[in-house]
């Protein structure tokens, strides 16, 4: 199979399970859907493998496919074609997406096995991996973004699948808003690039990137990186524009699954570090970010702590470690942000689709509250759940604790980080143990307080494979990218093979210093050592002290309404941003359109009348009047001359 | 061209005229029987059917109107008149002549129009 | 007017007694008028009161001024007053505007202390450049007199007769207008004066380059020889115009009592026969000096009888004076002829009827007139070619 | 000040072209005031004749002071235009007056388009 | 005051006064009457002006034609006092009134700063007869003029026939018999 055959049918296959479900959707089982849709995923699964044995048989440095289906925009200096380009860093996004979203696309057809739109979801995941697959394999900036939008429109639509309940329509529509404004913000950064560089490929805008640093806050790339960063924050949940995501978890749970855990989210970490070279020479955006990442990483932990809904808990989960990603990037450990992105792909997806099963056996049930000693009754599902536990909480020897230590050993010790960064992220860490093992015990371990009708049960084997891969994955993940100083003491000093598998497109951090282990050892221990003491104090708290748990609250009520309510953020939004909007074009509405707009058309059409009835009186068939008309006429002419 | 004297005249005449009037209205006294009938018009004593201001025929007017129109035609002729020996005497009299002949034939012509149109019927 | 006091005092002075000239002459007029008519009619007339009558005059003076003066209650007071006054005055200004007789010098004299030079003094009320187109001027204004008079008096008959009479004054003042024409055309003139001079002289014909004088000396070259139409039209439209028999129809007992003068008695009538009286004594006295020579006597111009006079032994200005004296009777001869023409004509014409005299006035008279006028344009144009 | 009072003097004593001219403006605006203001159809048609009058004594005026005869021929033709407007107007006024018994200059007010 | 200077004044004060009683007199045969009045004046002033001929012409048409004509038609409609001589509406008065003045004043200021009879090229038209201006108006009348003068024969004709038909039409004098 040639290259450009494969890439074509790894596209072509989604989009074409995408056509199928979407127009016959009327007349089939929900089972043949998702089939048709696991197939066609399962198919640009195997191309990616394929594509990816393909690289390894290129040598190191020139590991790159570009296919060009033609030119798209050629207009003046513009011309972008159809290119795909798959690399390194894009085999491994393929990979991700497809695999873990043909588990997801198993994991549904079990999870959505009664629902009347069952076509329609399919087509509508379909669609969504095609156009993540073009926002990867884009090698153009402007093809980057028509995935990005692909991607945005197929989580509104997911979001909002049930769209005949008000609240969910209205959480697919925010979600949808606030990535535009972030897309608006990428348009500019893009429109910056175009005109500085003249080009869009990103190819060419990396070579193109300037080696010495540019220091000022105005420069081109730093404003241009500035805006694709606020691109990404819309995207990727940062601080500003997170507020959809936790929106977002009215969607159906493998979609929180696929979208908002493993691909979409992760699409703003994947466009940094595809331009890492550009962002780079902008050392500032680079503080920018960091900060932006630390200060996110902090507070969805903190919200985290107080949600009582399994997939809200799980959602301001994912935005804090989202938080870890940026804050990789931003003090220059791209490696490690990518390896985070990975392994947190693979421990989200594991631990939203075991809340999909615990809420598909509790019948749709998603208060933790309502829940409690489910180990009896889901075995399996709570086994996979406590490994992805393990795995996010950073226990040694899963995956979640080699990305994130790499992550907080970098912020502390990369020229472009700060210890502060490393303290945010460490702090960052004990609570996600806190929040998750508190997750982790209200719904499976403590007492049953599940009421009387509901009795779970265990979900049906379609749902559980994927869960036994992704825990089996999540726990292997871990060793792809083995820090170093971890590698050295290791029998056989496995080294990173990530770090060689990225090397060349990842420029390394410049200035950075080979520093002896003793501190990153020492540093390491901190960071587990914090968060096994959180985890046990929620352990203990949550499965025995309910009562004490409940004084606490009680006592530091105001804050805990505070953070409860997500630091009135929504509320911020509307008061200080939406509303005056409204009321300001109400306002010109009011005052300019009405009151000016309207009243010169009324004045010009009084105007005119005014007019026609003056020249009206002037033939009322007076003789007399017209006489001395002629007589005024008469006067001004003599005058006239006279003065003249 | 004595217009004093035209003017002195004139005044002259009109005191002298109302002097007259006043001596006379002073001189004829009053007589005694004022009566209505004697202060009412003179009808040759049929006592008046109605008001002065009756319905007359307004063809007076129609006289008066052609009157003008004809009067000025002859008007026109005085200069004429007075300048045609001269103008014979300078040799340029019979265009001259010409051109008054074609006056008086559009003066014939409309008097004959008018008499044809029995416009100054008397009925 | 002269352009020193005395020349001033005599000129007004001579228009006072013109203008009683005139009006003394009304009362006798009046007189030879009742004398005539009854004469006529095989009657005696007004012989009572003085020889054959005369006193008659100082009757009809005294009964005149002696009646009382009355206004109908509907007449316009302002206007019922107005008309008899304005009827004296275009009478007496166009009759002043006659050359009754010869001017005359009047030597410088002493008076009052300083020298006063030569005047011309002429025996006339003013001598006018434009004389007949004056005249005709002034008497197409009596018109007004009419219809303020028929207006004033507020009766429906008296305005209808006003109206019928300014109509009939109007269309004849048409045919007079045409008849004058001709005069101009013969003498090439408006002022009277030169009029009177072209017609001293024997009577003699211009043509064709030499000139033919009558072999009787006596004929005088008057202008009745050359327009004798012309004379027969002014003298009929003349009648027109002053309102009298046979076209008096205004006032006509039969049709509207007396027509505009209805509501007059007194003085007020006596006014309004002065105005009639006048425009005959107008009429008359243009028709001798256009077709009759004026004060002119024939068979002798002035400059002999001036020699004649002085041959008789007077000063150069007393002969002056006394020639102009003899060519004064000489014109009162010529114009109490054409009275008596006037006042014969009156008893014994019977009178028109009014679409007759209107008829008459455009279809007759007019036509006449132009055919003449176009006459003589064409004979003078032959003539001297 | 004598030159003022003698130049006034003689203004009064000597009448040269603008004494008549100024006449005549005054008897054209007295025309012109009764054109407009007057409401019966007759007097504003005298109005007009006073105010053509106006014009022939500035005619005259000009006409002598500058020893040109065509100012009175120019006369002599706006008399006869004048007399020729003044017969229409009335003929106009008086089958107006038979059929409307209105003289008013109001009535016309009726005739417009 | 020498004697044509007192004439003019005389006149031109008759003259305006009988101007002014024809505008302000509310009975039309009054305005008619003094109208004819003032065309007499008229006359007399172009007497001051050694017109002799036209003064003439002028009594003859004006005085004793066509304001006979006036006042025999305002005789004929039996028009009572005239209740409103004057047009109604204060403001359009006053403004006619100051039309009129502004008129007025703007000739008047134009005559005086005019300089003084300012000599209009002196047409060379004073051959012909020297001597007796009339003889002279006829002359030039027949050498330069003769179009105009043959055009208001027809005009005059013209309005004959125009105003007899007036006369005719439905509701005039004399109507088809």
């Amino acid at each position: 199979m040639s290259q450009t055959a494969l890439i074509s049918l790894l596209l072509a296959s989604p989009f074409i399970g995408f056509l199928i479900n979407g127009f016959r959707r009327k007349h089939h089982s929900g089972n043949v859907a998702g089939a048709i849709a696991s197939v066609a995923v399962f198919i640009s699964f195997l191309c990616s493998i394929a594509l990816w044995i393909e690289l390894q048989g290129l040598p190191k440095d020139a590991r790159s496919i570009l296919v060009n289906f033609g030119s798209w925009i050629s207009v003046g200096g513009l011309n972008v074609n159809f290119g795909f380009l798959v690399d390194q860093l894009s085999s491994l996004m393929i990979l991700i997406i497809t695999g873990v979203g043909f588990l997801i696309h198993l994991f549904s057809i079990g999870y959505m096995h009664h629902d009347p739109g069952v076509a329609k979801y399919f087509a509508y995941l379909n669609f969504f991996i095609f156009n993540m697959l073009v926002l990867v394999l884009g090698d153009s900036l402007v093809t980057l973004f028509v995935g990005w939008e692909g991607v945005g429109l197929a989580s509104y639509l997911l979001i909002g699948f049930w769209f005949t309940d008000k609240d969910k329509a209205s959480a697919g529509m925010k979600a949808f808003i606030t990535n535009r404004i972030g897309d608006a913000a990428f348009l500019i950064g893009m429109f910056i690039f175009f005109t500085s560089f003249g080009t869009l490929n990103i190819q060419e805008l990396n070579a193109l990137a300037p080696t010495i640093a540019e220091s000022t806050w105005y420069g081109i790339i730093t404003l241009g990186t500035l805006f694709l960063f606020i691109g990404a924050t819309g995207k990727s949940a940062q601080i500003p524009l997170y507020v959809w995501l936790p929106d977002a978890m009215a969607g159906p749970t493998p979609v929180s699954a696929l979208i908002h855990a493993a691909t979409m989210v992760t699409a703003g970490v994947y466009m940094i570090v595809r331009m890492n070279p550009l962002f780079l020479a902008a050392p500032n955006t680079m503080l920018v970010i960091a900060v932006i990442g630390a200060l996110t990483v902090i507070i969805a932990a903190s919200i985290g702590i107080v949600q009582n809904d399994i997939k809200k808990v799980l959602a301001y989960s994912t935005v804090s470690q989202l938080g870890y990603m940026f804050l990789a990037c931003g003090v220059g450990a791209f490696t490690a942000a990518f390896f985070h992105l990975m392994t947190h792909a693979f421990f989200k997806a594991l631990m939203f689709l075991g809340s999909g099963s615990v809420i598909h056996a509790m019948h749709e049930e998603q208060d933790i509250r309502k829940m409690g000693g489910l180990k009896k009754y889901l075995p399996w599902t709570h086994l996979t759940f406590m490994i992805g536990w393990l795995a996010i909480i950073g226990t040694p020897g899963f995956s979640g604790f080699f990305s994130k230590d790499e992550i907080l050993w970098l912020s502390w010790h990369s020229p472009l980080g700060h210890w502060s960064l490393w303290g945010l992220g460490v702090l960052g860490a004990t609570m996600t143990a806190f929040y998750m093992t508190r997750l982790m015990a209200l719904t499976f371990w403590g007492e049953s307080r599940v009421p009387k009708s509901t009795h779970p049960h265990e979900s049906s084997p379609i749902m559980l494979i994927p869960l036994f891969v992704l825990a089996a994955l999540s726990v292997v993940g871990g060793y792809v990218g083995i820090p170093h100083v971890i590698g050295a003491i290791l029998p056989g000093h496995p080294e990173n093979i990530l770090a060689n598998w990225l090397g060349p497109i990842i420029r390394p951090i410049p200035g950075i210093t080979e520093a002896e282990a003793s501190t990153e050892w020492t540093l390491m221990g901190i960071s587990v050592g914090l968060a096994l003491i959180s985890s046990l104090t929620a352990y203990t708290l949550y499965t025995k002290k309910q009562e004490l748990v409940r004084a606490m609250t009680e006592k530091i009520r105001p804050v805990y309404e505070l953070v409860y309510k997500k630091y009135l953020v929504d509320e911020f939004y509307f008061g200080f941003i939406i509303n005056p909007l409204v009321r300001i074009s109400e306002n010109i509405w009011a005052y300019i359109d009405v009151r000016f707009i309207d009243k010169c058309t009324f004045w010009a059409g009084d105007l005119i009348k005014g007019g026609g009835s003056f020249v009206r009186s002037l033939q009322n068939g007076n003789l007399q009047q017209y006489a001395m008309y002629i007589g005024l006429g008469l006067v001004l002419t003599l005058t006239f001359v006279m003065m003249r | 061209m004595p217009l004093g004297g035209i003017i002195f005249l004139t005044i002259f005449i009109a005191i002298f005229g109302t002097f007259l009037i006043f001596l006379a209205r002073a001189i004829g006294g009053q007589r005694k029987d004022n009566s209505a009938v004697k202060r009412d018009i003179y009808e040759c004593g049929i006592p008046s059917q109605d008001k002065k201001e009756s319905r007359i025929s307004v063809k007076f007017y129609l006289t008066a109107i052609l009157f003008i129109l004809f009067d000025i035609e002859i008007i026109f002729m005085y200069p004429w008149a007075l300048s045609f020996r001269d103008f014979i005497a300078n040799g340029a009299g019979t265009p001259v002549l010409i051109s008054m002949g074609i006056f008086v034939a559009i003066f014939v012509y409309g008097l004959w129009w008018e008499v044809k149109s029995r416009a100054l019927e008397w009925d | 007017m002269g352009n020193d006091i005395f020349e001033i005092t005599v000129n007004s002075v001579k228009l006072i007694v013109v203008f009683l000239l005139m009006v003394q002459a009304v009362p006798i007029l009046v007189w030879l008028e009742r004398r005539g008519s009854a004469f006529i009619q095989n009657r005696f007339g007004p012989n009572r009161v003085g020889p054959l009558g005369l006193l008659q005059l100082l009757a009809d003076a005294v009964k005149f001024i002696t009646k009382e003066d009355f206004a109908p209650d509907k007449a316009i007071r302002k206007l019922f007053y107005a008309a008899p006054v304005f009827a004296l005055i275009p009478a007496t200004l166009a009759y002043a505007a006659i050359p009754m007789s010869l001017p005359f010098i009047v030597p410088a004299f002493e008076m009052f202390g300083s020298s006063w030079g030569p005047y011309k003094f002429l025996v006339q009320g003013y001598e006018i450049g434009v004389g007949i187109v004056f005249i005709l001027g002034v008497s197409s204004l009596a018109a007004y007199t009419i219809l303020m008079a028929g207006w004033g008096s507020g009766s429906k008959f008296s305005l209808l007769g006003a109206l019928r009479a300014s109509a009939q004054v109007i269309s004849y003042e048409l045919a007079l207008g045409l008849s004058i024409v001709g005069v101009i055309l013969l003498y090439g003139t408006f002022s009277l004066s030169d009029m009177i001079l072209a017609q001293q002289g024997p009577l003699q014909f211009v043509a064709f380059g030499y000139t033919v004088t009558s072999a009787v000396s006596w004929i005088p070259n008057w202008g009745i020889f050359y327009q004798p139409v012309g004379f027969v039209l002014f003298f009929a439209a003349a009648f027109a115009e002053s309102n009298r028999l046979p076209f008096d129809l205004a006032e006509g007992e039969a049709e509207l009592v007396a027509g505009f003068h209805t509501e007059y008695g007194g003085f007020k009538m006596l006014m309004f026969f002065i105005g009639e009286y006048g425009h005959m004594m107008i009429a008359s006295g243009l028709a001798t000096t256009f077709f009759f020579g004026g004060y002119g006597i024939p068979g002798i111009t002035p400059a002999e009888l001036q020699q004649v006079i002085l041959s008789w032994g007077f000063s150069e200005a007393a002969a002056g004076g006394l020639n102009s004296l003899i060519h004064f009777l000489s014109y009162n001869v010529k114009f109490a002829i054409f009275l008596w023409i006037f006042i014969q004509v009156r008893w014994t014409l019977p009178r028109f009827r009014y679409d007759q005299l209107m008829d008459l006035g455009w279809k007759t008279m007019l036509p006449w007139a132009l055919a003449n006028t176009v006459v003589t344009a064409i004979a003078i144009y032959v003539v001297t070619l | 000040m004598d030159s003022v009072s003698s130049e006034g003097l003689s203004l009064i004593t000597n009448v040269g072209l603008n004494h008549y001219l100024v006449l005549s403006t005054a008897l054209f605006c007295l025309g012109l005031i009764g054109v407009l203001l007057r409401r019966n159809a007759i007097v504003m048609l005298m109005s007009i004749e006073l105010m053509l009058n106006a014009v022939n004594i500035s005619f005259i005026a000009f006409g002598k002071y500058n020893n040109n005869i065509d100012g009175q021929i120019m006369v002599f033709f706006v008399m006869t235009i004048a007399a020729a407007e003044a017969a229409v107007g009335l003929a106009l006024a008086v089958s107006i007056f038979k059929r409307f018994k209105e003289v008013n200059i109001r009535f016309f007010e009726h005739l417009r388009g | 005051m020498t004697a044509d200077a007192f004439l003019f004044w005389f006149l031109a004060i008759t003259t305006i006064a009988g101007g002014i009683t024809v505008v302000s007199v509310a009975n039309p045969i009054y305005a008619a009457l003094s109208l004819a009045f003032t065309m007499v004046s008229v006359a007399a002033v172009f007497v001051t002006l050694e017109a002799y001929f036209v003064a003439g012409v002028q009594l003859i048409v004006y005085a004793g034609a066509v304001m006979v004509l006036f006042v025999m038609v305002l005789m004929l409609f039996d028009l009572k006092h005239e209740l409103e001589a004057f047009a109604r509406g204060k403001v359009s008065g006053a403004i006619k009134l100051l039309t009129a003045g502004l008129l007025g004043g703007l000739l008047i200021g134009a005559i005086a700063y005019s300089p003084e009879g300012s000599k209009i090229a002196v047409g060379a038209n004073q051959v012909a007869v020297a001597g007796d201006p009339t003889k002279n108006l006829g002359y030039r009348l027949f050498t330069q003029h003769i179009f105009a003068f043959e055009a208001l024969g027809v005009l005059l004709l013209v309005i004959a026939v125009g105003a007899v038909a007036l006369s005719r039409s439905k509701g005039g004098t004399h109507g088809q018999r």
